[in-house]
């Protein structure tokens, strides 16, 4: 039952639903957009001050297990909305129309997804997965005065509804078959009796979860929208989306048995493989930033994919890190391009020609850049190389040799296009009209958070000890 | 912490060099040289200084050692430590890095700072290679050097005939390296699991690997992924493709580099590595790897014959003289490996020097193609008496350090593998063949075009003349060299003695 | 103490070398002439204070070990003994004459001080080659002058053809080297060293006499005797080597470097021993490459490829005797050969400057009036090449080898020895008449400019004169002590009966020539420009046409196996990957159509084959 | 309530939800395909009350409730869109929303 103990265990939830009810107030009193960034940001952090307190609650409530993995995917939903609140203010700047929305739809996702990472049962995961949806078409659309955007919106609602309705399909022949809704109740009564329909049920589960991680053959929307969406809801999309999803794949996949019947292992196996395969193979020769980091992104769910064939503690430790691995990476990425895209004016800047010679004119936002794209392609002294050697051993502990072959085959294609791109950075600048950053990025508050996630990213590179440490402690497994 | 000055010291003067473009092109230049200057000073101190004999018993044979932990949840340490061997090597590059800085004096003219921090980090990193006895941190040391490799050559390379073709090169370089030292990262990483399975404790470190009990059905598979990873950066043929490509789109710099030293690593991470970690697998693979040599030597010199453009050539060359080293270290004799270590050393001066002056050359006539070059010894003062050195040297004249290495490994060689050693002996006609070709085709021959063109000013004499001096010392006087790696070469050449490559002993009577 | 004078014979050129490649062009021609000169005259000097300083009993200087690793320890080290002073006394001697002709014959041409720097280069390598106790330090030398050649040989580096010529003559003598290389690895294998002393006192007590490892290592030796020495097969290169200036030829292609493969084969004279086969092989392969040489000689035009072709016929009798293993008559030969070879170069030398670089038999002619001094030396020089009896210097070494050849038995080697003193006769009177006698054939042989030098022209010619006749046989020590005794030592029975058969084949040699040059010239002519005698002309012309062959037999396949891999195909192979990618990319990127409708199709399509997977696998239990 | 059996429902459901995803795949309408989203969502409600009918439990009829009031929003916001997109291309067509590809 409820208790206050219990409560407390959803603090950070309850900080940040409350934040987007004052949001929602203050703009009904009074438009400010600079206040309702720092009330957001202001919520933001006060939920994550409070996740050591949840973390230390007795009891979780109903419906919900505040454990390791969600106290440590909390942190990182919290953490990488806090960057895209601090990007989202300068990008948003120039916006002709109501700026203050995006902040309120975003807490609203944020709140979704701490339910999500937190869901022990199925109708909290679907509740949740809804609430961190919901959102994101509004966000993805909020320039919907853009032809894009509003495509990459609607895209993403429909097939995103398709998805949850496969989700809820797989939920109900579960459920008619075991009765229960909770995830243990789930587990205790799957190991029983694995026939057809509650097989059928988990597949079709997996794809409508599959589908948010933009797994093959659930992936053809991510490119449309990455580029459609405005950056800071695709940062959001390809951030706190993900990986709260992810982790709720992983907390299902470790909790109920059914998902370890070998044949589905080795069909998630194979779909990570074509992942990890395909998503590089896409990006080849992309010369739009936006997808091809949204190539990019589906690669890399493909090799994190390998965490969830393996199961263990491992797994789960391995996907803490290359979670975070992945995040910094992504924000920095995106960052990047939402500098360059600053202040908003209709379409992004995503296309490469933008960033021919961007060395030259803004060293350390391509400095930023680079860092960022090493450590997508996964070199060593940047937090990406970090994630990469923690799924290879990952891989390698399992003896899973398929796995460790595509993602090496993965990586030797994925450094083709990473390449292409950073030395485009490199090249002499063009001739033709470009957009740029402002002179001022670096001293602005999103300026500055983008040079903290390249420095996070190198940190995390050269000296990943304590970080690891911290995902070792969360990650016990239940 | 004089080892983690080695390296660091190289980082840091590349940031130096970056920023200390804004007082203009001359300070990162003169940074730059310094920097390597200094690398080059301590380790030769350190060579002055240190006591390479044999230790006796179970002495720890590393001459210097720091080890602090890193990533204690893997059992990872920063784990520097420093023998003959690597000595050699890390001197050999501070040497070759300060001649890079040198050639670029006048190459280099745009964005001269990020030039710089290129070139000092790649160096940095090859050092970092040469010191890491910690395997994670070997490998990444050994990734790490790509990226400022890379942006060497693709944004300061020379632009190839289709316009973006410095960039492929650079691109294709870098995936053939990148992709094999993943397979390097897997062997690794099972090595380690392996150890973690029988022992319950992680750990990367060399020592402790070394004595790791791998099934018999794994082993061979690690070793292969150790093997591929070091053939590729060789290169060993049908490894090579990114060779050629890099060498000639490179600047002088890069290519100095890329032949003097990058190549080096490999040879280094055989011996170092590849060798001891898996003596068996190794001693059942030495046929595979000396035939593979073989093919190098001339699969490589073939090509080197028909190569038109200069730098290509020379890079070609490579190859052949890869396969010699190739060839000495899975010979399992102390003397080919010694040999192994002198060609190493000859082959970095040689093609240094051969690098720098198709660099001084093209410099001069704006082309690298050899067909309209040609009877250049009237037209240039000097050079071509130093290209004629340098020729000899890559042909194995006696009296270079080339001709040491070289006959070392075959006279080495010849007692387990002699006939490995004929057709080996094969590619010394195949190299005077190519060597002299270089020389027939830039030098000799009737003048393209009229006109005397300036000889070299006092940097160009002066790092001719260092280069000629070493390799002429190198090759009259190699014993100090010798001296220093025996407690290298010993150990690694005991490591095949328990039994003999019968398989290949064609023996003569 | 005899160690100075001798580092200092050898270190004296080295450092003309040094100082004229350091100074680079910036001395003038004069002085660089005179720098290459005097090096070569100290070393001479020095050589012959060692000679003085000989106590009569080998001496080792070692200087420092070059190379240790286990028992790998050669050494620059140092063996003389009377064999390495009499090479060392030809080599300085011989070559200080000829550097200085040099400086006559090259005033004018560019690059003087290039030159020098590789003529003293030359004379260094050589110098170590003879003085080398190992054999590692011999290979040293052994490559060293190697290169020297090619590099002479290309002094005129603006012909193309020259550069031809240099590299076949460094690539041909290369293969050579290989198998001496084949061979020291062989003998470092079987005998633990590469010490030369060490080497003859090891090897009869390993190897048994005609041991199949030691008919292996004396037959790799002998490939690269055969290599250095331009005998049969691999002598093409010598002809095409007379590119390079005449006193190159003089020194390097007629004095010193071809017969350093003689020089190999009488020091290593204990390894040969052991091999009986090879060692009678040695000699089969002399007298093989002697006629063959003596016929092509017939039919040269050029009056350097005569001498040529005379040079390669006579190291061919040097090779007869060790055939024979008459050690000692070989090197006798060697330096009479030397004495009267470079004195015909150096003449000829003489000729070509003065008819301004005609070199041509047919365009000269008529010259033995305006030039007295070259025709003299030709004159002295080939009688001494043909043997005149008693007068000359290479009467006495003929006579000994065919005398060493009689005495073993070997009868017919003896019969070709004979034979060749015939040819020789005749193409040297060929060539004395062609280039001296007879008509002028062109205006610049109707008006020479004959040398008038002194010391630069007249002073080498005479001097080797003197040496080309009976006085030169008389300064030859003789080194029996050193070699094992030949089949002849000793013996005077039927001494006589050969020298008149060798006076006998000489006369004849000279009386055929003299009737066919003088009595029927226009039947030979016409003989020659038709049927089988052009044919024969033809097949002599070319030397056997064993050019031909190797470039049918090596190059052409050579030449066609690096066009079909100039690009790499090997690499064309690992590109597949990168093919396919890229096909995979075009054929996924297509599926990113931008339809919705089609990307809910696929998502329906992958749930439909994932339940169709499931219901199929066998724990699915549909 | 028992005699149907639960296969049969689920039976119903899956029919119910192949022909929403057909529509999804078909139509070129946003309308319709707005419509056909709600007819997957439905029968994976009608799933579910199948479920909590054969188990005797409230809890498939609770998720019933969630899955509606999803529907509604989807719907809302949906049709917000279908508004934005009509208004940009005179059109309710999906297929001109199709300016991203490759």
């Amino acid at each position: 039952m409820l208790t206050l103990n219990s409560l407390l265990a959803v603090l950070p939830l309850i900080i940040v639903a409350t934040t987007a009810v004052v949001v929602m107030l203050g703009i009904a009193w009074q438009r400010h957009h600079g206040v309702t960034a720092l009330v957001s940001a202001a919520g933001l952090v006060l939920a994550l001050l409070a996740l050591p307190m949840a973390y230390g609650a007795p009891e979780s409530p109903p419906l919900m297990q505040v454990d390791g993995l969600a106290i440590m995917a909390s942190t990182l939903v919290l953490l990488s909305a806090l960057v895209t609140v601090a990007l989202s203010h300068h990008y948003l700047t120039g916006y002709l129309g109501p700026r203050e929305e995006f902040y309120l739809l975003l807490l609203c996702a944020v709140t979704g997804a701490l339910g999500l990472v937190a869901s022990d049962h199925l109708a909290t995961l679907f509740i949740s997965l809804e609430l961190l949806s919901m959102p994101l078409y509004g966000m993805l659309a909020y320039s919907f005065r853009a032809e894009r955007s509003l495509e990459a919106g609607i895209k993403y609602l429909i097939l995103s509804a398709a998805a949850t309705a496969f989700l809820l399909f797989g939920m109900a022949l579960i459920y008619a078959r075991t009765g229960r809704l909770d995830l243990a109740g789930l587990a205790a009564g799957l190991a029983a009796s694995p026939d057809s329909w509650t097989l059928a049920g988990a597949a079709l589960m997996l794809a409508g979860l599959g589908f948010k991680l933009s797994v093959i053959p659930f992936h053809l929307w991510t490119p449309d929208v990455y580029q459609g969406g405005p950056a800071p809801a695709t940062i959001f999309l390809a951030t706190v989306s993900k990986l709260a999803v992810f982790a709720v794949l992983i907390r299902l996949v470790l909790t109920a048995p059914i998902f370890e019947s070998e044949w589905l292992l080795t069909l998630i196996s194979l779909l990570a493989l074509i992942t990890m395969l395909g998503g590089n193979l896409l990006a080849l020769f992309q010369s739009n930033l936006k997808r091809l980091l949204g190539y990019s992104s589906i690669a890399h769910f493909g090799y994190l994919l390998v965490a969830v064939v393996a199961g263990g503690s491992l797994a789960v430790e391995t996907t803490g890190v290359y979670l975070v691995t992945y995040l910094a990476t992504t924000l920095a990425a995106f960052g990047v391009v939402t500098q360059v895209s600053s202040p908003f004016s209709g379409e992004d800047a995503a296309g490469l020609h933008h960033y021919r010679g961007l060395f030259w004119r803004r060293p350390w936002l391509a400095a930023v850049m680079t860092v960022s794209f090493l450590s997508l392609a996964g070199i060593p002294l940047t937090a990406g190389f970090i994630g990469k050697f923690y799924v290879i051993a990952l891989g390698v502990a399992d003896s899973r040799w398929w796995l460790v072959g595509g993602i090496v085959a993965g990586s030797a294609i994925g450094i083709f296009y990473y390449l292409r791109v950073m030395v485009t950075l490199y090249m002499p600048e063009p001739g033709m009209r470009r957009r740029d950053a402002t002179n001022d990025w670096g001293n602005r508050v999103g300026g500055l958070t983008l040079l903290a996630t390249a420095v996070v990213i190198l940190l995390l590179g050269i000296y990943p000890a304590p970080m690891i440490d911290w995902v070792v402690g969360l990650s016990a497994v239940p | 912490m004089i080892l983690v000055w080695l390296i660091l010291i190289p980082f840091l003067g590349g940031l130096f060099c970056w920023q200390a473009e804004r007082w203009g092109d001359k300070a990162p230049r003169w940074i730059a040289l310094a920097t390597m200057l200094f690398v080059l000073v301590i380790s030769i101190v350190l060579w002055w200084t240190g006591d390479f004999s044999l230790p006796d018993g179970g002495q720890s044979p590393w001459l210097l050692e720091w080890r602090a932990p890193w990533i204690p949840r893997f059992g990872i340490e920063i784990h520097l430590a420093l023998d003959g061997l690597s000595l050699i090597l890390v001197a050999l590059t501070g040497f070759l890095g300060a001649l890079a800085v040198l050639c670029s004096w006048h190459e280099i003219a745009h964005r001269v700072g990020f030039f710089h921090l290129n070139l000092l980090w790649i160096l940095g990193g090859v050092v970092g290679v040469f010191l890491a006895l910690d395997l994670f941190l070997f490998f990444l040391f050994w990734e790490m050097m790509l990226v400022p490799m890379y942006f060497l050559i693709a944004l300061w390379g020379h632009s190839g005939s289709a316009g973006h073709t410095r960039i492929r090169a650079a691109t294709r370089f870098f995936i053939y390296t990148q992709a094999s030292g993943l397979l390097m990262l897997v062997a690794i990483l099972t090595l380690v699991f392996v150890h973690y399975a029988n022992t319950g404790v992680f750990s990367f470190s060399y020592d402790v690997l070394r004595g790791t009990d791998v099934p018999d059905a794994l082993a061979p598979w690690l070793m292969l992924g150790f093997f591929i990873a070091f053939a590729v950066k060789l290169p060993v043929v049908p490894f090579h493709g990114w060779l050629p490509d890099a060498h000639a789109q490179a600047p002088t710099a890069g290519s100095v580099d890329l032949a003097g030293i990058l190549l080096k690593t490999a040879a280094y991470g055989i011996l170092r590595f590849a060798l001891p970690l898996f003596p068996e697998e190794s001693q059942a693979f030495a046929p595979v790897a000396m035939t593979l040599g073989l093919v190098g030597i001339i699969y490589g010199a073939v090509l080197a014959c028909g190569q038109q453009d200069i730098k290509r050539l020379i890079a070609y060359t490579s190859i052949s003289h890869m396969g010699f080293v190739l060839i000495a270290l899975y010979s399992g004799s102390e003397l080919a490996i010694q040999g192994a270590v002198v060609l190493m050393v000859a082959h970095a001066f040689s093609s240094a020097g051969l690098f720098i002056l198709s660099g001084q050359i093209y410099e001069r006539l704006h082309t690298r193609d050899m067909r309209i070059m040609g009877g250049l010894w009237g037209r240039i003062p000097i050079l071509p008496g130093f290209t004629l050195c340098f020729v000899a040297a890559s042909l194995g004249m006696p009296a270079t350090a080339n001709f040491v290495g070289e006959f070392m490994i075959l006279f080495g060689t010849f007692p387990t593998a002699p006939v490995v050693v004929v057709i080996a002996s094969g590619g010394l006609v195949l190299a005077a063949i190519y060597s002299l070709l270089l020389m027939q085709r830039v030098h000799f021959g009737p003048v393209h075009r009229q006109g005397s063109l300036p000889g070299p000013d006092l940097r160009e004499y002066g790092m001719m003349l260092a280069l000629v001096a070493l390799v002429l010392l190198v090759g009259l006087y190699p014993q100090p060299l010798l001296d220093t790696t025996a407690a290298v070469s010993g150990p690694a050449a005991e490591l095949f003695t328990d039994g003999k490559l019968s398989t290949l002993a064609g023996e003569v009577d | 103490m005899m160690a100075p004078a001798v580092v200092l014979s050898f270190l004296l050129p080295l450092a003309g070398t040094l100082l004229l490649a350091l100074s680079a062009g910036r001395l003038g021609a004069r002085t660089s002439a005179t720098i290459g000169v005097a090096s070569v005259g100290l070393a001479a000097l020095a050589t012959a204070w060692a000679v003085t300083l000989y106590p009569g009993s080998p001496e080792n200087v070692t200087l420092w070990t070059w190379i240790a690793v286990g028992d790998f320890r050669p050494t620059i080290g140092l063996a003389v003994d009377g064999l390495a002073l009499m090479m060392m006394s030809v080599i300085t001697g011989v070559g200080f004459l000829i550097h200085l002709f040099a400086a006559w014959y090259m005033k004018g041409e560019a690059g003087i001080a290039r030159f020098y720097a590789w003529m003293n280069l030359f004379v260094f390598s050589m110098l170590l080659l003879v003085l080398g106790d190992n054999l590692l330090l011999l290979f040293l030398g052994w490559e060293g002058v190697g290169l020297c050649s090619y590099l002479l040989i290309g002094y005129y580096y603006h012909n193309s053809a020259n550069g031809q010529a240099a590299f076949k003559a460094f690539i041909v003598t290369r293969i050579g080297d290989v198998f001496l290389a084949l061979g020291l690895f062989l003998i470092f294998r079987e005998l633990g060293t590469l010490d030369i002393g060490e080497i003859l006192v090891r090897a009869p007590q390993l190897w048994q006499e005609g041991s199949t490892t030691a008919n292996i290592a004396a037959l790799l030796v002998l490939g690269g005797a055969l290599g250095k020495s331009a005998q049969v097969p691999l002598h093409t290169w010598l002809p095409d080597a007379m590119a390079g200036p005449t006193p190159v030829s003089a020194l390097i292609h007629a004095a010193t470097m071809v017969t350093a493969g003689v020089y190999l084969i009488a020091r290593l004279n204990g390894l040969f021993l052991l091999a009986p086969d090879v060692l009678l092989l040695v000699g089969v392969i002399g007298a093989v490459s002697m006629l063959l040489a003596a016929f092509a000689a017939l039919a040269q035009t050029d009056i350097k490829r005569v001498l040529a072709y005379s040079t390669m016929s006579q190291i061919g009798y040097m090779f007869l005797a060790l055939g024979v293993g008459a050690f000692d008559a070989a090197i006798f030969h060697l330096v009479t050969h030397a004495f009267f070879k470079a004195l015909l170069f150096l003449s000829a030398g003489a000729v070509i400057i003065s008819c301004h670089h005609e070199q041509d038999m047919a365009r000269l002619g008529g010259l033995w009036r305006r030039l007295p001094v070259a025709y003299g030396g030709f004159l002295v020089g080939g009688s001494a090449l043909v043997a005149l009896p008693l007068v000359t210097a290479g009467f006495y070494s003929k006579d000994e080898i065919l005398w060493q050849a009689m005495a073993a038995g070997n009868n017919g080697l003896l019969l070709a020895g004979l034979l060749g003193a015939v040819l020789t006769g005749i193409y040297t009177v060929r060539l004395i008449l062609g280039t001296f006698h007879g008509e002028a054939g062109s205006d610049h042989s109707r008006h020479p400019e004959p040398g008038t030098n002194l010391i630069t022209h007249h002073l080498p010619l005479v001097v080797l004169a003197i040496l080309s006749t009976f006085i030169g046989a008389w300064l030859y020590p003789g080194l029996d002590r050193l070699f094992p005794s030949a089949p002849g030592e000793g013996v005077e029975e039927g001494h006589t009966l050969l020298q008149v058969l060798a006076i006998g084949a000489v006369v004849a040699g000279l009386a055929l020539a003299g009737w066919l040059f003088m009595m029927r010239r226009e039947w030979l002519q016409r003989q020659a420009s038709h049927g089988t005698g052009r044919r024969l002309w033809s097949v002599w012309h070319h030397a056997w046409g064993f050019d031909g062959l190797f470039d049918r037999l090596l190059v052409r396949p050579w030449q066609l196996m690096v066009n079909l891999l100039r690009h790499d195909l090997v690499n064309l192979a690992m590109n597949l990957p990168a093919l396919i990618a890229r096909v995979l990319n075009a054929g996924l990127v297509r599926t990113q159509n931008g339809r919705m409708r089609s990307y809910a199709t696929v998502m329906v399509l992958g749930v439909t084959v994932i339940l169709a997977v499931l219901a199929l696998a066998p724990g699915g239990a549909a | 309530m028992n005699g149907i059996p639960m296969e049969h429902g689920l039976i119903l459901a899956s029919v119910l939800f192949s022909l929403g995803l057909a529509g999804l795949m078909l139509r070129r309408n946003m309308l319709f395909v707005l419509m056909s989203l709600e007819v997957m969502l439905n029968s994976a409600a009608l799933a579910f009350v199948v479920g909590s009918t054969a188990w005797n439990q409230p809890d498939g009829q609770a998720m019933f409730l969630l899955v509606i009031t999803l529907a509604a929003a989807e719907a809302s916001v949906g049709l917000a869109l279908m508004i934005q997109l009509y208004q940009r291309f005179h059109s309710l067509n999906l297929d001109a929303a199709s300016r991203m590809r490759g």
